[in-house]
């Protein structure tokens, strides 16, 4: 039998193992105030898994709310942070939702289920929002391409990746893959999902109305991710607790399809009040957040819980991580109806609670009350750090090692070299072998994916609305500055948005760190969502949710500070995207913005002479946001064929990319672009991009670009078989494309 | 030649949906008395040679690194027989 | 003309292939795998996906849906049958089309743009095409190649029922290359690439995929 | 409750893919001497109650339909013990 609260009153002076819990001494106290006694074995367990920095966000909320404050105004903006996802009004009645969250360390322990239940995760919390998935994404980072254990993870984390989206339908629009040695055994799997909703359909997590019923449905409860609680359980019991607990949680993708249909039915026919995902800290998360955001409070009978593991003690039940499992609030007029629809998919329904006016959770436990709390205390009044943050005493030498004393390449022949060896780069060259793993086409609304700038994705058939979407995160530009790193990474994916054709709107992030515990990396932290909200304010896109991922460190080596931003933008008519290739010969190739000698934290710093030193490109919000707004004119008036971000690489890389696309050459000079050539072709200064314009359309775009401030550089003409640039350089299609695409295969098999 | 059979298995703990769908199959077809199903895989190992306790922890070896992931599956090792 | 769109438990590209039959300019017609009837189509789809997770092995748990039943029965009686990815598994487990679909020799998921040459025009689902016809379509998949013992092989060859086969390089390991193949008569066609991704240009690599779905539509309408 | 184990395998005829894998997989990790690998399906199945013959004919009948396709597939079922 599991510990009463009765009991819990009678005996205060009982040892608890708070400690092992991962509590800290004054949060303990803490929860005994809160209680009035002290804590049953239940509540404890409770307690602790909800102020774990994982679901109470107690180092990072102080400065989270920066994305609150600096919010630009927006009327986009109909579900902001703090509920499972964000609601973006997209126009026409359609809303998104998106988000993008980690599962770095459960990927590395056992990459493939790791991943795949990565996206499970991120799936649920979209649906728990009343919205149909509609698409993922996956921003990947791993150690040294050629290293041992990458080869173990890499393929392991995209096997499990379309292992799961596959399974689903749901397409995989874009991502990245990036490799850093301060990733080695730290690598990131970010996953991103969104989906599409009518504004009268949005579901939030609250349970109101008293008499309501409380459903779990889905899979079984078994003993998943509960290595704490299970410590804690056996302290409880006399007897020697019994079966093993699984040390990681493995992901069953059929049972998530068929979760998503039941509730898109369930949505449909309007038979739920409330809904909530079951995630981290599984029953106890699901039950406190439900309650804490109704009206009043909650009774759960723990005990009718369908469970895989009969020996299960009742603390596991509450902190299980079992996957693909919802819970809904359903009124009792409507739970016939909620469970034939349950039936109908074969997805297992119970009722295990009921909202009532007590103001309290209360749980019970085969007829005792083990579990009696106020639910905010465990949901929302978690501890709050102030961690201590400095400047690390070795930014200052970083950033004065600047790239400017690394041999360059000059000559033809140099460049040529330097060009062949860019394009074949882990960073730079295809990523094919990993997006051919996924499925791009599936729901036949994919109207962009990988390699593009951004995916794009029809919402409405009849009206050809759609959205865009991009993640980018440089980590070795937020290591030289996390401010401006965190700008260059929303600034690139707005980019990356914006010259896909669609207007931006609003921001998702995952921000990826070593442990907060450690001023260093607390001081990048906060540089960081510093800068982000900083530039989301200037360029009008709020955050709308997103994740901390801490910890991310081997020893005292924490990984490059990885902000990833997610930039979704909307798309008015599909049918006017943009995308990256080159698509038929003699039509004009132009750059937009300006280049300037900036290679600190570049990938030709990286991959040619493994240095990391100096300042990152100056961020410039102004050009960006300039840049975004020629494009979007352009894609309406219809005036360019073609268009791609410079980015990683250069110049020379988004060259490179518009040519392979689809095997149209271009013949180009950089002459006018920078001092010198290398320059031209290798800073990665912002705010740029090449597009290729029919001829008769040039001066229209030139007129419009300088309406919008935007400078413009002529480079040459789409065609031939081969990429010039004259008087430089001069390579043939078929020989980029072999040293661009032949890295993977070579690495990966 | 002798044959080496590996069986690997899903450890008990560990969720295994495709023994579920299996499981939840089999009453449909009218099959009915079966409480639970566990799916895993079998590896035929044809050797060369005479099977000597070398041999086998060498087996042993490939079985646990290659051929089962000991974070979620266990292994059994035996000789079949000599073909 | 009606045509039904089966959705087993798992099943993804049912939508999708109820939107090549509407743009063939036929009606879609959902099917349910728990129903035990065909609500009179004129013809019936099996979609790609992954009915019942696939696992065991692809469409082996979905073969015993009850939909199948009469299903196989009209398909022995000349009612059209496309079987598109997993559709084309089940109807092999079914024992509609010969042989079996085992996972592709490089073990990976697969998602390309696939060239196909279309080598019978003599089924209801490829009448609109020219022999030899090269057609652009995506594959995707984990489970595509196509195996049969070589006296099947010979027979489908000898009777002219390799319907699509791979060009450009076999993407799977598939016997001969067959992407796809019928049955003696030519309604029952089964294919792992899908053709109901290659409807529109906006979405697809090409639109070369309709002809499936209007092929169907003059066999059975006659326009 | 007693255990029956269903092994499924590949027909010798058909292309093992995964076995092949694995075939070429164990010499770069320094396992010699192994001539061919064939990967199958292993099936555990707990059956409540005793094992007859009937039961066994029954479990027969569900190898061959739906545990595995006789197309590409062969099968054994035997009794393991009881659990
Ligand atoms: N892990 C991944 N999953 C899906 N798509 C990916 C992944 N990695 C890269 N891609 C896609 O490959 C293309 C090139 O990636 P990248 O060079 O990072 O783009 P960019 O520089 O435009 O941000 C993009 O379309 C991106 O979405
Ligand atoms: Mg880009």
């Amino acid at each position: 039998m599991s510990e009463t609260v009765k009991h819990a009153e009678t005996t205060p002076e009982v040892q608890q193992p708070w400690r092992e819990l991962g509590l800290k001494e004054d949060e303990y106290a803490r929860i005994r105030e809160i209680l009035g006694r002290r804590p049953t074995s239940a509540e404890l367990a409770m307690y602790s898994v909800m102020w774990s920095e994982h679901c109470s966000y107690k180092s990072s909320k102080l400065h989270l709310a920066q994305f609150g404050q600096k919010a630009p105004k927006t009327d986009a903006l109909l579900v902001g942070i703090g509920e499972n996802a964000g609601v973006v009004d997209i126009g026409q009645g359609w809303a998104v939702t998106f988000k993008v969250e980690s599962h770095n360390h459960p990927s590395y322990v056992e990459p493939y289920q790791g991943a795949a239940t990565g996206v499970g995760g991120i799936v649920r919390d979209i649906m728990s929002m009343g919205a149909r998935p509609v698409a993922v994404m996956d921003p990947l980072r791993f150690g040294p391409a050629d290293a041992e254990d990458t080869r173990r993870v890499l393929p392991g984390v995209v096997a499990g990746i379309g292992g799961y989206g596959n399974c689903l339908g749901l397409p995989n629009i874009g991502g990245e893959v990036v490799f850093d040695p301060s990733y080695a055994g730290n690598p990131l799997v970010n996953a991103l999902c969104v989906g599409v909703v009518r504004h009268e359909d949005i579901k939030l997590a609250f349970a109101s109305g008293r008499g309501n019923l409380i459903v779990l449905f889905g899979a079984a409860t078994g003993g998943d991710g509960i290595g704490g609680v299970s410590v804690l359980a056996s302290e409880t019991f006399d007897d020697a607790h019994p079966t093993k607990r699984p040390a990681v949680q493995v992901g069953d993708p059929f049972m998530e399809k068929v979760l998503i249909e039941c509730c898109l039915e369930v949505f449909a026919a309007d038979l739920v009040v409330g809904i909530q995902d079951l995630g981290g800290a599984g029953l106890s998360c699901a039950t406190s957040e439900l309650a804490s955001a109704g009206d009043g409070g909650m009774t759960v009978w723990l005990d009718r819980v369908p469970l895989r593991d009969s020996s299960l003690a009742p603390e596991e039940i509450l902190m299980s991580e079992s996957q693909e499992r919802m819970c809904a609030v359903v009124e009792p007029a409507k739970l016939d109806a909620f469970l034939d629809i349950c039936a109908k998919w074969d997805v297992l329904a119970t009722v295990i609670g009921e909202v009532d006016d007590s103001g309290r959770l209360t749980v019970q436990w085969h007829g005792d009350t083990i579990v009696d709390v106020p639910p905010r205390s465990v949901a929302h009044d978690g501890p709050v750090y102030e961690r201590p943050f400095a400047r690390p005493s070795w930014q200052d030498a970083l950033q004065a090692d600047d790239p400017s004393s690394l041999p360059r390449p000059t000559s033809g022949d140099e460049l040529r070299a330097t060009l062949l060896q860019m394009v074949a780069a882990p960073n730079l060259a295809s990523k094919s072998w990993v997006t051919d793993q996924y499925d791009r086409y599936v729901l036949g609304n994919t109207v962009l994916a990988q390699p593009e700038d951004a995916g794009v994705i029809r919402v409405d058939d009849e009206t050809h609305l759609g959205v865009a979407l991009a993640t980018d995160g440089n980590g070795r530009f937020a290591k030289l500055d996390p401010y401006a790193g965190a700008q260059l990474a929303l600034s690139e994916a707005y980019r990356n948005v914006a010259v896909s054709g669609a207007r931006p709107l609003a921001v998702t992030d995952c921000l990826n760190f070593g442990s907060p515990e450690d001023p260093d990396v607390m001081w990048q932290f906060a540089e960081a969502t510093r800068g982000l909200a900083d530039a989301c304010l200037e360029l009008g896109v709020p955050v709308t949710g997103g994740n901390v991922s801490f910890y991310n460190q081997t020893g005292d080596a924490a990984i490059n500070p990885t902000p990833v931003v997610g930039v979704l933008g909307v798309v008015a008519d599909v049918r006017r995207r943009v995308p990256i290739g080159f698509g038929a010969a003699d039509e004009v190739v132009l750059l937009l913005g300006e280049a300037r000698d900036e290679l600190g934290g570049s990938e030709w710093a990286h991959h040619v002479h493994g240095h990391l030193g100096g300042l990152p490109p100056r961020v410039d919000l102004a050009a960006e946001k300039a840049l975004g707004a020629l494009m979007a004119a352009a894609a309406d008036d219809g005036l360019v064929t073609a268009a791609h971000d410079v980015s990683d690489g250069g110049l020379a890389q988004t060259l490179v990319e518009m040519v392979l696309r689809r095997g149209v050459g271009a013949s180009v000079t950089v002459d006018d672009v920078a001092g010198d050539a290398f320059v031209a072709l290798f800073a990665e200064s912002v705010a740029r991009a090449v597009v290729a314009v029919p001829a008769d359309r040039v001066a229209d775009l030139e007129a419009s670009a300088s309406s919008y401030g935007v400078p413009v550089t002529r480079l040459g003409n789409t065609g031939g078989e081969t990429l010039v640039v004259q008087g430089v350089l001069t390579v043939a299609v078929d020989e980029l494309r072999a040293a661009h695409e032949g890295t993977f295969p070579a690495l990966f098999g | 030649m002798a044959r080496v059979v590996v069986d690997v298995m899903l450890k008990p703990e560990i969720l295994d949906p495709q023994g579920k769908a299996v499981a939840q199959a089999l009453p449909r077809l009218g099959y009915d008395g079966i409480a639970a199903v566990r799916q895993g895989k079998r590896f035929e190992l044809d050797v060369v040679g005479e099977i000597t306790e070398e041999r086998l922890a060498q087996i042993r070896g490939a079985a646990e690194t290659l051929l089962s992931n000991p974070v979620i599956e266990d292994f059994t090792v035996r000789v079949e027989d000599a073909i | 003309m009606r045509v039904g769109v089966v959705t087993f438990p798992g099943s993804l590209d049912d939508a999708d292939a109820r939107r090549a039959v509407r743009l063939a300019g036929a009606e879609p017609v959902a099917l349910w795998h728990a129903d035990a009837d065909l609500h009179g189509v004129d013809a019936v789809v099996l979609p790609g996906g992954f009915s019942y997770g696939d696992y065991l092995r692809c469409g082996a748990i979905a073969r015993f849906a009850p939909v199948m039943e009469p299903l196989v029965e009209a398909a022995h009686g000349g009612l059209p049958v496309l079987g598109i990815c997993n559709g084309f598994q089940v109807l092999c487990e079914s024992h509609l089309l010969p042989g079996a679909l085992i996972r592709n020799d490089h073990r990976k998921f697969n998602c390309v743009d696939q060239a196909l040459v279309v080598e019978s025009t003599a089924t209801v689902w490829t009448s609109g095409y020219a022999t030899g016809q090269r057609i652009v379509v995506p594959l995707k998949n984990g489970e595509g190649g196509y195996v049969a013992d070589e006296k099947t092989l010979d027979g489908l060859e000898a009777e002219g029922r390799v319907v699509v086969r791979y060009a450009g390089g076999n993407p799977n390991g598939s016997y001969r290359d067959i992407a796809g193949i019928s049955n003696e008569r030519g309604n029952v066609v089964g294919l792992m690439p899908h053709p109901e991704h290659a409807v529109e240009d906006l979405t697809g690599p090409s639109t070369d995929g309709l002809t499936f779905f209007t092929s169907a539509l003059k066999a059975v309408v006659g326009v």
